[in-house]
């Protein structure tokens, strides 16, 4: 039996993160004392988490617990739950988190204004509160609730740099959402009345009853279509993915790289509990939803990556490159079994360590070729700032999927699970062909950062990286070497995690 | 034969690549120096005299009909969609569970419990507060979250910024975009002008006022016993801020309510309730017996930590609701 | 022993990577060329210790899962094939040093002309479909910068384009991998193949992976220059400065028929393939290859194109032979491989000679601007007639052997292989036909050639030496050709048929 | 079908209602009306939910006294008290996301002078052009030097 410190764990990893949003307006805001509590905070957490995954793995055969939220148990009070999947991913999101923090701090100092900068903490803090929440909680209707507060915090982090062109990307960003809101409330709502249960575990049983009687088909196969496509609009799959290059490429870099490498990872994780925990994988098969989300995933690897060859500025280039890793994501998610699964998961985790840092490499680099965001504008800017260089060397190799690299390990995984598919052919040339796309978009980025060019570098402002940046980066490209050399425990863990989920 | 088709497919493909026949004095452009890798390619500066090709025939139609035919084409595929969309909701409306019938499946054990045992269990007459307030708290402590989340966005949208757009602290190369227009000042917003002399608004805020607070309060107080609460309550006494702000001008309400005020109050409130569920999470979770009295259904003190949350609630909705009548009306708080 | 056999294999795969990304960091050197030319030498000398005295053990690098590792292992081809990289490599670095003279910047050529050396000698000893596709991948990434050194227009077009095709044929090669993890009993390089045979009957699933390997094959052919994917070789090749293109035509195109034969004898299995449609139409393509790489020199009047376009013939060579899955075949094959190495180095080499010798004046790109050359620069040209020789096959030169014994193993395939040895003696004659006009041209331009203007060039030492080494080495290649052919009867041969 | 959605008509109702919503929150190019069009979507939702919760011959699920100091219990006696909490979040919710599209929408308006999203794209992409041409200029002149 798990000790019962670890017992409180998912519910103080959320708590303290609220607290920490809803005490950052009372406190000073000089000094950066915001930016110091919401990074302690979200350290703490992130240890917290570690410890929980501790316990949980060496914590004999029960690997999941339930835990109340109030004096009432499960169907009628909320629960959270808490498995080694949650708890790894909880961990990652942190880490995250931190890093993009830490790495982007002089560019968010010189982004945004010093008034907003404390409630730019507020809204950092909430999203990883919401993000902790969506990962933990046991309920449709709490999910639900803290997807709104997802999507209102992360809509503002997007406007916190304040200029014309991010109000206009967040409010794109924020109608895509809201229509996403609105189908996954009619969905909840459906799936209310078929069931009459928020809870995943009852609504599971009683939708499990319900096949099984061959009743109530139509509007269970309607709830699955709107949840999911609500949940798709918010997680930018390919063909609602047209708010995500404007909102991830204009925001401040550490907007970016958390809307980047976090956000949509919440929803997606949140449409893999509802596949697996309220429907279950049979159900899914049986309401055909695995052929759709396999097939846009499949288009979303490629479409993304062509979107992606014909963007001139960096930040946007890299914006709908995590399209096509959406998809690579859905592709496995689509495979509808529990190796599938697994490897999604673990591409969540790669793409949540990768995408932030190419994302403050992009940020360090735009910044030492005087904040132009151009891709032809960055040659040469290795020389000035090689920690960002690097950053996005590895970065581009990891996308590419070359062996030693974080995505190869996950882009591996997720081949040998589509092995035990009838459409391996398919899953294995799309992933074949959106390797070759990434490299030509990727590459050439490379290429013009390691270019010497003496007339551009005369207008270079080099200043060296920050102290922090360069902690950032090199945790960053630690932690992609790390997944790409010893992922192996990792997806065994994650692979126990999905059994248990 | 033969011929005849290939000098025709000639001009054909003279004519679509532009080929055509050149005048004269026609000068070809020189060679253009050598460029640095990956740069964007200059725009062809000297002109050479051809026929549009088709590349470029397309393009010109594309700027004259495209717009048109994008906002065609996007409202008949909106039109569609949502067709389809509520077509196939009225066929699944059509096979939901019949309305208003008893044995529907959303009437089920947890609603009996929540219905039969949800009085002594939580301490308040009105089920529902007691079900948003303590069975399932954790989803309105959330939705609290929600409001305090927009609030905030909306007061750094908003507020700072408006008032200090002329000493803006940010550095030009922030916004390559749409920096003409903030240069050139944003267009009038017709802000709303205050007339002190306005007795009829006077008396009737005068007579209003204190009845609307009044009536919040119990709404507020009542939340436990009869429908209402804090969200209800906090919208009434929210209007009364906004009329006294109408009536007396928004300079007499920041005496006592301003931009600070609010966001103490807000984050104060909202503290007060997270712990005290915090607290009440924490102890439902690992069995320990709460100390906070149920106290008797249907008396003023009674339903535990709902009155108190209430009040906070409350609190937060009517600083939240005023909030955003003022920095909408005024950009000020 | 004081150097364990793991140093001694490891050595020559990392140290030069480690050497050449040493010259991003700070001037270690002032002087770039002695630092550059002193870990070139020591790696060669690493790389003829590694060949001739490791007992070809399995070192694993690093292990990243059961079943798959970063391993290496230095046995019977990757040593040949070693020693002849090793023999080119620092002849061709010594030309680069007064070739890149006036053409900056040398510090990145250098790092990645270094770094490539020891990716090759990682491609060649390579112990199973991992590494060998980690290097072949970082191979494709690590030769870009060469190509694109002058940063011109032109050279990025032809690297994307060298990128794409070099993807697209990893990519595949991906795919195959990936099969053959399922489908094998181990990842490791055996000869005679990993294949599960008793699975894949099971399963119904030969066709499949017949398809698989052939898609594989031709992925790894992309490098090689194999019909389909061969369109980048002739931009590619001619971009790049001339040392770049010596390696890049010598030593890169066989990295990929290494991979291929690696795939076709370690990892399918010489028995699986045989008789097969994939076997046929591997076997066509080549031919195909061979005839259009030697039409398209023909007809080519850019020098270094021609000499590409040659390249994309006498790659697939190497192939044919390859593909005959005979003892012959492979004989001539090995052959073919050394004998072109050292040709192509040295026809580059002495284009490269030409155009330098030329820059400041008229522009000598194109073949037959190159009338008289010969008498302003006798060794060049004579080294140049040298490897044509060699290439076009006439006897007593390495060319000659490998295509003798090619033919020798064409005859067993019946009705195709007196098909393919039409072709190899049509392609012989273009061949002669494409070089041997330049070679007449240079040294007898003609009655109305103005003998006054001859001005006899000084060739500097250190372009002359490595010309006249590989010169030497495609004649040699021929004269000694017992023992290379000793070699491989005694020590590959025996393990894979 | 038609019989079965008479019978659910509240719920036929607040579907087509929630079209409309969606109708007008993809066809109005006007920001505020597709905020409007939120707002109808929402409502519907909370119609639907009313729907969902009542139950014929019910009373209001605020307990009522027995007249000998005790309180009714019967669970037969009340409707589903779920969909009201669900209700409120969803008006929590709805007001929160309003507020802030709208202060959005100002800053918008401020910064382009229209409420038009097409317009505003079409300004901005202007000053994009603009942006870039400056871009070439500076480049030319890097070449030309």
């Amino acid at each position: 039996m798990i000790n019962m410190f670890a017992y409180n764990i998912p519910f103080a990893s959320i708590f303290l993160m609220m607290i920490a949003a809803i005490i950052t307006p009372l406190i000073p805001n000089r000094n950066r004392l915001p930016e110091k509590l919401s990074c302690l905070m979200i350290a703490t957490v992130g240890i917290l988490s570690a410890y929980l995954l501790y316990s949980l793995t060496n914590s004999g055969q029960s690997l999941n617990f339930n835990f109340s939220m109030g004096h009432f148990p499960a169907p009628w009070g909320n629960e959270l739950r808490a498995g080694p999947l949650e708890a790894v991913l909880s961990l990652v999101f942190c880490t995250a988190m931190l890093l993009s923090l830490t790495g982007n701090l002089s560019s968010t100092a010189e982004d945004i204004a010093p008034k907003r900068r404390n409630i730019f903490c507020v809204l950092v803090n909430l999203l990883t509160a919401s993000l902790l929440a969506l990962t933990y909680t046991n309920d449709l209707f709490t999910a639900y609730v803290f997807i709104e507060i997802n999507t209102i915090a992360a809509c503002s982090i997007v406007a916190v740099k304040e200029s014309p062109e991010t109000v206009r990307a967040a409010l794109r960003y924020l109608i895509m959402s809201l229509v996403g809101s609105g189908l996954v409330m009619i969905a909840i709502c459906l799936l209310y009345d078929l069931t009459g249960h928020l809870l995943m575990q009852n609504m599971h049983n009683a939708i499990q009853v319900l096949v099984a009687t061959k009743s109530y088909m139509m509007p269970l196969t309607v709830s699955l279509a709107l949840i999911t496509a609500g949940l798709a609009i918010k997680s930018a799959l390919y063909p609602f993915a047209s708010w995500l290059p404007d909102a991830h490429g204009s925001s401040t870099n550490a907007s970016s790289a958390i809307l980047s490498g976090l956000v949509l990872k919440g929803h997606i994780f949140t449409i893999i509990k509802i596949f697996y925990r309220v429907f279950g994988l049979d159900v899914i098969h049986l309401l055909r939803m695995d052929t759709v989300i396999f097939i846009l995933g499949l288009t979303a690897m490629i479409m993304g990556s062509v979107h992606a060859l014909r963007q001139k500025n960096v930040k946007r280039m890299i914006a709908w490159s995590s399209v096509a890793q959406v998809g690579y994501i859905f592709l496995g998610v689509g495979l509808n079994t529990t190796a599938g699964i697994a490897a999604a998961c673990l591409h969540i985790i790669v793409h949540a360590c990768v995408k932030p840092m190419l994302f403050t490499a992009a940020g360090g680099l735009s910044n030492a070729a005087g904040h132009k965001k151009g891709l032809h504008a960055l040659m040469g800017t290795f020389y000035v700032n090689k920690w960002a260089g690097l950053g996005l060397i590895a970065g581009a190799f990891s996308m590419m999927g070359i062996p030693g690299f974080a995505g190869f390990a996950s882009k591996l995984s997720l081949t040998l699970a589509s092995f035990d598919h009838a459409t391996v052919v398919w899953a294995l040339s799309a992933l074949a062909a959106s390797s070759v796309l990434n490299a030509l978009y990727y590459v050439p980025a490379v290429i013009v950062v390691l270019t010497h060019n003496k007339d551009a570098q005369k207008n270079f402002t080099a200043h060296a990286p920050t102290l922090s940046y360069k902690i950032s980066m090199f945790v960053f490209l630690a932690l992609n070497f790390y997944l790409g050399l010893f992922c192996v425990p990792l997806l065994r863990l994650i692979t126990r995690g999905v059994n248990v989920l | 034969m033969n011929e005849e088709l290939r000098r025709i497919w000639k001009s054909f493909f003279d004519w679509v690549m532009g080929n055509g026949p050149r005048p004269e004095n026609e000068v070809i452009p020189p060679e253009p120096p050598p460029d640095l890798p990956f740069t964007r390619k200059p725009k062809d500066k000297y002109s050479r005299f051809h026929e549009a090709t088709l590349k470029e025939r397309y393009n010109q139609w594309l700027e004259i009909h495209g717009l048109h035919l994008f906002s065609v084409l996007y409202a008949g595929l909106s039109v569609l969609t949502c067709i389809v969309i509520v077509s196939l909701l009225l066929a699944t409306v059509a096979e939901l569970p019949p309305f208003g019938h008893e044995r529907n499946p959303a009437n089920n054990e947890v609603i009996r419990r929540y219905v039969e045992h949800g009085g002594h269990e939580t301490g308040a007459q009105n089920i529902v507060a007691g079900l948003i307030l303590d069975y399932r708290a954790f989803d309105t402590f959330g939705e609290s979250a929600v409001l305090f989340t927009a609030a905030v966005s909306v007061l750094m949208l908003l507020g700072a910024s408006r008032r200090n757009r002329a000493e803006s602290e940010l550095q030009p190369h922030t916004y390559e975009i749409g920096r003409n227009f903030l240069q050139r000042g944003p267009p009038s917003l017709g802000h709303h002008v205050f007339r002190r002399d306005d007795t009829i608004l006077h008396s009737v805020a005068n007579l209003s006022i204190p009845v609307i607070l009044m009536m919040g309060c119990v709404v507020v107080i009542n939340g436990h016993l009869s429908p209402g609460g804090g969200f209800s309550g906090g919208a009434i006494l929210s209007t009364a801020l906004i009329l006294a702000a109408n009536a007396y001008g928004f300079e007499r309400v920041h005496e006592f309510f301003n931009e600070r005020t609010f966001i103490i109050s807000s984050s104060t409130a909202l503290m007060i309730y997270a712990l005290s569920k915090g607290y009440s999470f924490f102890t439902g979770a690992n069995h320990i017996h709460s100390i906070i009295p149920k106290g008797t259904i249907g008396n003023i003190l009674s339903g535990g930590l709902i009155l108190p949350l209430n009040l906070c609630v409350g609190l937060i909705v009517a600083g939240t609701l005023y909030g955003f009548y003022a920095l909408f009306s005024e950009g000020d708080m | 022993m004081m150097i364990g056999d793991e140093f001694l294999t490891l050595a020559p795969v990392l140290f030069p990577i480690i050497a050449g990304f040493a010259l991003f960091s700070r001037p270690i050197f002032e002087d770039r060329h002695i630092y550059v030319g002193v870990m070139t030498f020591i790696t060669s000398i690493i790389t003829f210790f590694a060949a001739f005295m490791t007992g070809g053990e399995l070192i694993t690098l690093w292990r990243v899962t059961d079943s798959l590792s970063i391993a290496f292992r230095m046995d019977y081809p990757a040593r040949a094939f070693s020693c002849l990289v090793a023999f080119i490599w620092p002849l061709v670095t010594i030309y680069a040093f007064e070739y890149l003279r006036r053409r900056p910047p040398i510090d990145r050529f250098y790092a990645f002309f270094l770094s490539t050396f020891g990716i090759l000698i990682g491609v060649a000893c390579a112990a199973n479909l991992l590494t060998l596709y980690l290097f072949y991948e970082l191979m494709t990434f690590m030769t870009l910068p060469l190509v694109m050194h002058e940063q011109k227009r032109e050279s990025i077009r032809a690297t994307i384009s060298y990128l794409l095709y070099s993807l697209t044929g990893a990519a595949l090669a991906l795919g195959g991998f990936f099969f053959f993890q399922v489908y094998g009993v181990s990842m490791e390089f055996t000869p005679g193949g990993v294949l599960d045979m008793a699975r894949i009957s099971e399963h119904h699933n030969e066709g499949m992976l017949l398809t698989v390997t052939f898609f594989t094959l031709l992925g790894f052919g992309a490098k090689a220059g194999l019909v389909p994917l061969h369109a980048w070789l002739p931009t590619a090749h001619p971009q790049a400065p001339t040392p770049a293109s010596a390696v890049l035509s010598g030593l890169i195109t066989k990295a990929g028929v290494i991979a291929m034969f690696r795939v076709v004898y370690y990892v399918v299995g010489d028995d699986f393939l045989r008789g097969t449609w994939v076997q046929t139409t591997l076997i066509c393509m080549a031919l195909l290859t061979i005839f259009t790489g030697s039409m398209m020199a023909y007809v080519e009047k850019h020098l270094k194109k021609r000499i590409a376009w040659s390249s994309v013939s006498q790659v697939s060579y190497v192939v044919f032979a390859m593909m005959l899955l005979t003892p012959d075949g492979i004989r001539g094959a090995v052959l073919q491989i050394a004998a072109h190495a050292m040709a192509k180095s040295c026809l580059f080499l002495s284009a490269g000679v030409v155009i330098y010798f030329t820059l400041q004046g008229a522009n000598y790109h194109y073949a037959d601007q190159l009338r008289g050359v010969g008498k302003e620069l006798p060794i060049t040209m004579t080294c140049f007639a040298l490897a044509s020789v060699s290439l076009i096959g006439l006897p007593v030169t390495g060319g000659f052997t490998a295509k003798w014994y090619m033919a020798a193993g064409a005859l067993g395939l019946g009705n195709l292989g007196i098909f393919g040895i039409i072709i190899l003696m049509v392609s012989a004659l273009l061949t002669a036909g494409y070089l041997l006009p330049i070679v007449t041209d240079a040294f007898f331009p003609g009655e109305n050639y103005d003998y006054s203007s001859v001005v006899p060039f000084k060739l500097p030492m250190n372009m002359l030496l490595p010309l006249l080494l590989l010169g030497a080495g495609a004649v040699c290649t021929g004269l000694f050709a017992g023992s290379i052919l000793d070699f491989v009867s005694t020590k590959i041969i025996p393990v894979l048929l | 079908m038609l019989e079965k959605l008479l019978l659910n008509h509240y719920e036929a109702a607040a579907v087509i209602l929630s079209g409309i919503g969606l109708t007008n929150l993809l066809l109005q190019r006007n920001l505020i009306k597709k905020i409007i069009g939120l707002n109808i979507m929402d409502t519907a939702v909370y119609l639907f939910l009313a729907a969902k919760g009542y139950v014929e011959g019910r009373a209001a699920p605020i307990l009522i006294a027995d007249g000998s100091g005790g309180w009714l219990r019967s669970s037969a006696l009340y409707v589903n008290p779920v969909p009201a909490g669900l209700v409120l979040t969803g008006i929590v919710v709805s007001v929160s996301v309003t507020a802030f599209a709208l202060a959005l929408t100002l800053k918008l308006y401020e910064s382009y002078g229209t409420l038009n999203i097409d317009e505003a794209l079409m300004k901005m992409t202007q000053e994009q052009e603009e942006l870039e041409a400056r871009i070439d200029d500076a480049e030319e002149e890097v070449l030309s030097s």
